[in-house]
């Protein structure tokens, strides 16, 4: 089965050349995005397979190349198209399959009646390829395909609604801050692969034989600045600090988009890729110090901005980035497997919201438009009571909530838990644990909080909704709420396969799994651990009980704002109105940047161009020229044009030469 | 007597040439041309070469001249009527003077060289001046006469081009 | 079979010949033969592909007597190998399709556009298949001609500042050029070199003080035909003033003469200055790649946007070149065909809306995908091919590019270059959200008209090697590496002999003595790091003894 | 032939006169017997020197320039028409086409 590895990036992109190329001609909706469900499910089954034989094998013959053909060969390097099965990429591939499956389902549903109904599916076809590829890249240069594939897909999809002016900034905003990250990846790649070869003739980037060298790393030094570079890489794909903004614009895509490129796929990609990298990446206890410091500061400067936002994607969008800062704190604090845990229960309970939300915009959108009412329809000011309205909706909406919220028993307290923990835990940065568990700690009790007061604003209290518009909301169709029900089981109960050890009911099998792919990094992270006493078991309850109340504050905050006393929320505005306009402006990051970058690039390319290609250089080409014209302007008089001046210098000219000759 | 001869066809021919410069009537100068031509075909008889005489009065003073009166006449143009530029007179004989004052220099800073080809005076007045260039022209020269002949036809072609209105 | 490199080459000519019998209102004729012509030199060019061995050495080389005028004898002597092959492909590949390009945009003087396109292609073709310097200087000079009256004949409205600027700009170089060429023959003489065969003044050991004024008369005439900045203002005026297929020539073939001279000829005859130069050029690339992508980004005609995406690019090549390894120089030589490829088919691009609209400023349009969504597919393609997206051929190219630049001592240029990839992000997705997104509000853009089937024929090729050289670059990296391979070692073991050619001097050894390479390592290994400091501290291993020009002879 | 210099003489000042001519005339036929004039000096030189020397080369030289000379006049003459029919004029001062 695992030679068959090719076939999961197969299926989608027969599906996408099918779709993108016949899909005009086809028409047929159900064809379409039959073709395209149907493929991406085709390569789920065939994932489950490959887990299902490496279930089967002893944990040390869990790892297979398939090289399909000799990409680039050039000189030392070599970079074949080659797949790396692993325990970490099957996870990912049964996530991106599974995921995609369910997404693609419901945007049969959800795209319904658009123009342009087969390029959505083409792309999104494509988008699966390339964040297969992504996963299953056997070296750093497939890895990248998929990288910047997945890139151009968000691109693409983003920029979907391409006659809205900010749909197309959103898209080349998208692009441009992961092109950002780009840069940093390939020179990470480049240090990494220079410095092996150079200093051990090991020219390679196949991830295999890097792990094979890895012990030949230093401790910080190059490490630390490859590593860095690849975090760079990491945060322009997973928006963290600083390349963040693009995400919350990206929501002008269509719903299903965000659900499924940015919540629970693309966006994990770097936390993926600092997995895989993960033995390269705890050889720099610097870089770690600084993922994890930038995952906390991310997890809580995007919930900050979350509780502002009245937007119900946007909500959702700065949720994803304080959830993705969970995931890297989770990284840097070398709880590898927990990352990747959470960024699984993640990909379900934010794939449910978001498609939950784009169920309920759906909904509204219909509703609004046989009302003929121009209201926003994403606008939770215009939402309330929707529970009634759409049951199965609300129901599966609350589920992934409280998985969000961390409250026990869902998944999300499980993997955000163990985060927590092992931001406390953790023997790599000694007094830093507590402030990034403190941190942590305030950035889950505001997810609570935003959440909650998401869910209040739409499904509760009473119905803001345009009167004539009300009439019109119903549930929708199977087709859409299938995937909400699966995804919200699977938030629900998906936690279960990585319970913490100190509750005891389960085995944490998930950590089980992953633990060959992380043993090297355990290995070289411990050469520089301290080695203090470990905490007790009392303070791992005390600090998980913690948490459990903290969630249940932020969820309480909410209700009281939201539900109980709903003119809370204006007073708190009108109490602090600078800080409120700071935060729904998202701290004016955008506007920042604008002017630090943005701006300073667009004049000094003005500049250069009219000031130094024009002037200068063309100045002194045209200036020689001009000084070869003014010349001649000036000599041209002596071109009179009259026969008899013409002979009379050439008689002066005969007759003075003579003279010479004769005279000298 | 011949240097008498001599001086007196050169004061002719000097003046007729000054003649042909200063005229204002073209039909003038083209007639003190002709004289000009008469003399020097004088000059070519005292100098052994009574062929070359005659050409020079057939060809020059009759086909030539014949030519530019006829041009003349056409044209219809009689007096040099625009005004002379005293300054363009001035530059033109500074430059005759020293093309004058330059060879006259050199003949006497420079001695002749010695005969060096078999033809004396007195073996062209025994064979006849005639039949020695004839027989230079057809036998060394033939080709370079040959080409001539070609000249002629480009020139007649050509100028029958010119002259027309419209081709 | 012998001859079908002088057949590939000449076969324009041919059709020169041809064209020359039919009458010039047949336009259709005119331009069918045309075609007809370009592409039978295509085919013919396949046959050499097909029987080109994948080795280091010249192949299909005739070398017959051609002129002797006193001192200097010139033969025509002619050969691929792997670097100049693709090139020559490349050339051939690109003219079929210039010349389908010209079938409605050019109505005037038909005949006369279409012979300056053939002489155009022998031009090119000459060049880069000459192994006599002479020759090559001769057909260098015989491509300005027909392109100078492209721009000027049939160009935009300020055709004749931008014709005159191109051919002044490239004459001053070439002049150079010939100095530096005549100078080279007269010390190749003193050494009992017998004409301007390139291969013979491969082993000619110069000084470095002649190194060095030869290599930056040969590097300034290259570097204007590159162009690399500062030396680069001529490229965008002759760019919008040109044609469109003048423009898809000049971008995918003319560009490539300063750099394929670079590789071909700067580099091995001059391996010492070149490395002495090799920062400095590397800064010049690299300041290139950023200022142009900064004024590119700035620009109003999208024309000219594309004009500076190929400063930029060409930067890149310059970079891989300079890397002096064999994945620079293979990215570099990858990246002109790439380039060749991609912002040729942009200039198409951008002609299709030219002839549409007659006007190429950004602001006029807006919204074409709605309008025109088989031309929106292909331009996308071709702007993420541009941007060098993995899976596209673009980025293959960067990235051996980059790689190789980043092993060899450049490292800190790479990762300035590196940023280039960034900005070159930013202008190629802004002007083509600005030309393809948004509202459809200019009521003129509202009726256009998608590609015809001509005009699809004419981009499906250029899109189908556009992902080929994408995904399974393996086959041209196959077959320029061994040449390759063998002008890093060139490169390498000169600069090595050239260090111990002053202590030869001074042992009264003859130049050009056998022997010098074979001199005690330790020898060299004490004048190396003294003439070249750079050397000294470079992570890059010694040669192996296999890598020996004289061996390898 | 004691008389070289004499004749040398007298060809130098009738070629210097036909150059003030040339030069100084406006009349385009003036002008071009002037012409005629500087090519008889030309022609007696070589008949003086041809004599001189007993060589008859010289004498075959002027019969060939006496042969361009008719040519000339052939040429120049329907020149001069042609430019006359132009401009109605034989004035070198209206021939300044060749300027700048």
């Amino acid at each position: 089965m695992f030679d068959k590895v090719w076939l999961i990036p197969l299926f989608p992109l027969i599906g996408f050349l099918i779709n993108g190329l016949f899909g005009k001609k086809i028409k047929n909706e159900a064809v379409i995005g039959g073709i395209g469900t149907l493929m991406i499910f085709l390569s789920f089954l065939v994932s489950c397979g490959i887990l299902m034989q490496m279930i089967g094998l002893p944990p040390e013959q869990r790892v297979f190349e398939k090289v399909l053909f000799p990409w680039i060969h050039s000189g030392n390097f070599k970079a074949d198209m080659a797949f790396l099965v692993d325990p970490l990429s099957v996870i990912m591939i049964m996530v991106v399959t599974g995921v995609g499956s369910l997404i693609h389902l419901y945007s049969i549903g959800y795209m319904h009646g658009e123009e342009g109904f087969y390029r959505f599916f083409a792309y999104l076809n494509l988008f699966c390829m390339s964040m297969l590829l992504l996963v299953l890249g056997s070296n750093m240069l497939v890895m990248f395909i998929g990288w910047e594939g997945v890139g151009l897909c968000s691109y693409l999809l983003i920029g979907y609604y391409f006659h809205k002016k900010s749909a197309g900034d959103a898209a080349k905003k998208a692009f441009v801050m992961n092109r950002v990250g780009d840069f940093g990846f390939l020179i990470g790649l480049f240090t990494l692969y220079w410095w092996f070869g150079s200093n051990h003739n090991i020219w390679t980037v196949n991830f295999i034989e890097i792990k094979a060298a890895s012990h030949l790393l230093p401790y910080g030094g190059v490490v630390t600045f490859a590593t860095l570079c690849f975090f760079v890489g990491a945060t322009g794909k997973s928006a963290q600090i600083p390349l963040f903004t693009w995400l919350p614009d990206a929501m002008e895509g269509p719903t299903p988009v965000s659900a499924l490129i940015h919540a629970a796929t693309m966006v994990t990609a770097g936390v993926y890729m600092i997995g895989r990298m993960s033995f390269v990446f705890v050889k720099s206890p610097e870089t770690m110090m600084v993922i994890a410091v930038v995952g906390a500061a991310t997890a809580i400067f995007a919930a900050t901005i979350g509780t502002a936002q009245n937007d119900i994607k946007r909500v959702l969008a700065y949720s994803t980035v304080s959830q993705l800062g969970f995931m890297f704190l989770a990284m840097g604090v070398g709880a590898f497997s927990a990352g990747i845990f959470h960024l699984m229960t993640h990909a379900f309970f934010k794939a449910c919201l978001f498609l939950g939300s784009g169920s309920v915009i759906h909904a509204m959108h219909h509703a609004l438009h046989k009302a003929h009412a121009n209201d926003d329809a994403q606008d939770m000011r215009n939402m309330g009571g929707l529970k009634s309205a759409m049951p199965i909706t609300f129901l599966t909406f609350l589920v992934s909530t409280i998985a969000i919220a961390g409250i026990p028993g869902f998944s999300g307290f499980f993997s955000k838990d163990e985060i927590l923990w092992m931001a406390f835990a953790n023997p790599y940065h000694g007094n830093l644990n507590i402030v990034l568990w403190g941190i942590g700690a305030i950035a889950a009790c505001f997810t609570a909080f935003y959440m909650f007061r998401l869910v209040f604003m739409t499904f509760f209290g009473e119905s803001r909704i345009n009167a004539k518009a009300k009439e019109y909301l119903h549930e929708s169709p199977l087709v859409i709420t299938i995937p909400l029900m699966v995804l919200g089981a699977l938030a629900a109960v998906g936690g279960y396969l990585g319970m913490p050890k100190i509750l005891g009911m389960l085995p944490n099998y998930f950590e089980h799994w992953l633990e060959p792919v992380f043993e090297l990094a355990t290995e070289f992270g411990s050469k520089y651990a301290h080695q203090g006493a470990h905490p007790s078991h009392a303070v791992e309850w005390g600090l998980m009980g913690l948490s459990v109340v903290i969630a249940l504050v932020g969820i309480g905050i909410a209700f009281t704002m939201y539900v109980k006393n709903t003119e809370l929320p204006g007073k708190f505005v009108a109490t602090f109105p600078t800080l409120h306009r700071v935060v729904f402006n998202k701290w004016y990051v955008d506007e920042i940047y604008d002017y630090i970058f943005v701006n300073p690039c667009k004049m000094l390319g003005q500049f250069l161009w009219k000031g130094f290609d024009v002037l200068v250089i063309d100045g002194v080409v045209n200036g020689v020229a001009n000084v070869v014209m003014g010349f001649s302007g000036v000599f041209r008089y002596l071109q009179s044009g009259y026969i008899y001046n013409y002979a009379f210098s050439m008689a002066l000219g005969v007759v003075v030469m003579l003279g010479y000759f004769i005279f000298k | 007597m011949e240097t008498i001869f001599f001086l007196i066809i050169t004061l002719v021919a000097i003046v007729s040439a000054i003649l042909v410069v200063t005229c204002k009537n073209p039909i003038n100068s083209a007639l003190s041309l002709i004289m000009t031509f008469f003399c020097l075909a004088t000059y070519y008889v005292m100098l052994d070469a009574p062929f070359m005489a005659a050409v020079q009065v057939m060809v020059y003073a009759g086909a030539i001249m014949v030519l530019m009166v006829f041009t003349i006449m056409l044209l219809n143009i009689r007096v040099d009527a625009t005004k002379k530029h005293s300054h363009k007179l001035v530059f033109g004989s500074i430059i005759g003077f020293f093309t004058v004052l330059n060879i006259v220099v050199v003949l006497v800073k420079s001695r002749a060289a010695a005969p060096t080809g078999p033809y004396s005076g007195e073996m062209i007045k025994k064979i006849g001046h005639t039949e020695l260039v004839g027989r230079e022209i057809f036998t060394n020269f033939l080709l370079p006469f040959e080409i001539t002949s070609i000249l002629l036809l480009v020139a007649i072609v050509g100028a029958v081009i010119l002259a027309k209105k419209k081709i | 079979m012998s001859n079908v490199l002088s057949l590939t080459t000449f076969l324009p000519i041919l059709g020169v010949l041809l064209l020359l019998f039919i009458p010039k209102d047949s336009k259709g004729v005119l331009r069918n033969v045309t075609l007809a012509v370009t592409v039978v030199t295509f085919l013919v060019s396949l046959i050499m592909l097909s029987g080109f061995q994948t080795n280091a050495e010249f192949q299909f080389v005739e070398n017959v007597p051609w002129i002797a005028a006193g001192p200097f004898i010139m033969r025509y002597n002619i050969g691929i190998d792997g670097i100049s092959l693709w090139l020559v492909i490349l050339t051939t590949f690109m003219m079929p399709i210039a010349v389908l390009s010209t079938y409605t945009a050019v109505e005037e003087k038909v005949k006369e556009y279409m012979i300056c396109l053939l002489l155009l292609e022998t031009g090119m073709l000459g060049a880069f298949i000459s192994l006599d310097l002479f020759l090559f200087y001769i057909f260098w000079e015989v491509m300005l001609i027909p392109m100078y009256f492209m721009i000027g004949i049939w160009g935009g409205k300020n055709k004749i500042y931008a014709a005159v600027k191109f051919f002044i700009y490239t004459m001053v170089g070439s002049l150079l050029m010939l100095v530096a060429l005549i100078f080279l023959y007269f010390k190749g003489m003193q050494a009992g070199i017998t004409d301007f065969g390139l291969l013979q003044f491969f082993s000619l050991k110069l000084d470095m003080a002649t190194q060095i004024w030869l290599f930056l008369a040969f590097a300034f005439a290259f570097a204007i035909k590159v162009p690399m900045f500062p030396l680069h203002t001529w490229l965008p005026d002759a760019h919008t003033e040109a044609p469109t297929a003048g423009s898809v020539i000049l971008a995918a073939v003319l560009l490539k003469m300063g750099t394929y001279g670079y590789v071909r000829f700067a580099i091995p005859l001059f391996p010492d200055a070149a490395h002495k130069f090799a920062p400095l050029i590397a800064t010049l690339a690299v300041i290139g790649i950023i200022y142009a992508a900064l004024v590119a980004m700035v620009q109003e005609d999208v024309k000219k946007l594309v004009a500076y995406s190929s400063v930029a690019h060409l930067g890149f090549v310059m970079l891989g070149v300079f890397a002096f390894n064999v994945e620079g120089i293979s990215g570099g030589m990858l990246q002109m065909i790439n380039h060749g490829i991609s912002t040729g088919a942009l200039f198409l691009i951008v002609g299709f809306i030219y002839e549409r609209r007659h006007t190429r400023l950004i602001t006029d349009f807006g919204g074409l995908s709605k309008q025109m969504p088989i031309f929106a597919t292909i331009f996308m393609i071709v702007t993420f091919s541009s941007v060098g997206l993995p899976g596209t051929n673009g980025f293959v190219g960067e990235f051996l590019i980059l790689l190789g630049a980043f092993e060899s001592e450049l490292r800190w240029w790479t990762v300035i270059a590196t940023s280039g990839v960034i900005l070159s992000a930013v202008y190629m997705l802004w002007v083509f959200q600005r030309v393809m997104f948004g509202e459809l509000d200019n009521p003129k853009n509202q009726k256009l008209l998608d590609l015809n089937a001509r005009e699809i024929a004419i981009m499906v090729p250029l899109l189908v090697m556009i992902f080929v050289m994408g995904l399974y670059p393996k086959p041209f990296i196959d077959k320029m590496d061994p040449a390759i391979r063998k002008l890093v070692a060139q490169v390498r073991v000169s600069s090595v002999n050239a260090q111990s050619i002053p202590a030869a001097n001074q042992m009264q050894m003859p130049a050009g003595h056998q022997g010098i390479s074979q001199m005690p390592a330790a020898v060299q290994g004490d004048q190396m790091p003294a003439g070249h400091p750079g050397m000294g501290s470079s992570p890059v291993p010694q040669p192996a003894p296999a890598a020996n020009p004289h061996n390898a002879k | 032939m004691e008389n070289l210099n004499g004749y040398l003489i007298v060809s130098a000042i009738l070629f210097a006169i036909g150059t003030i001519g040339v030069l100084t005339r406006k009349n385009v036929i003036v002008i071009f017997m002037c012409i005629e004039l500087m090519l008889n000096a030309v022609n007696l030189t070589f008949v003086a020197f041809s004599r001189h020397l007993g060589n008859l080369d010289g004498q075959v030289f002027v019969f060939f320039i006496m042969t361009v000379a008719a040519a000339e006049a052939a040429v120049g003459l329907a020149l001069i028409i042609a430019f006359f029919n132009n401009k109605e004029s034989i004035d070198v001062d209206d021939v300044n086409l060749m300027k700048w």
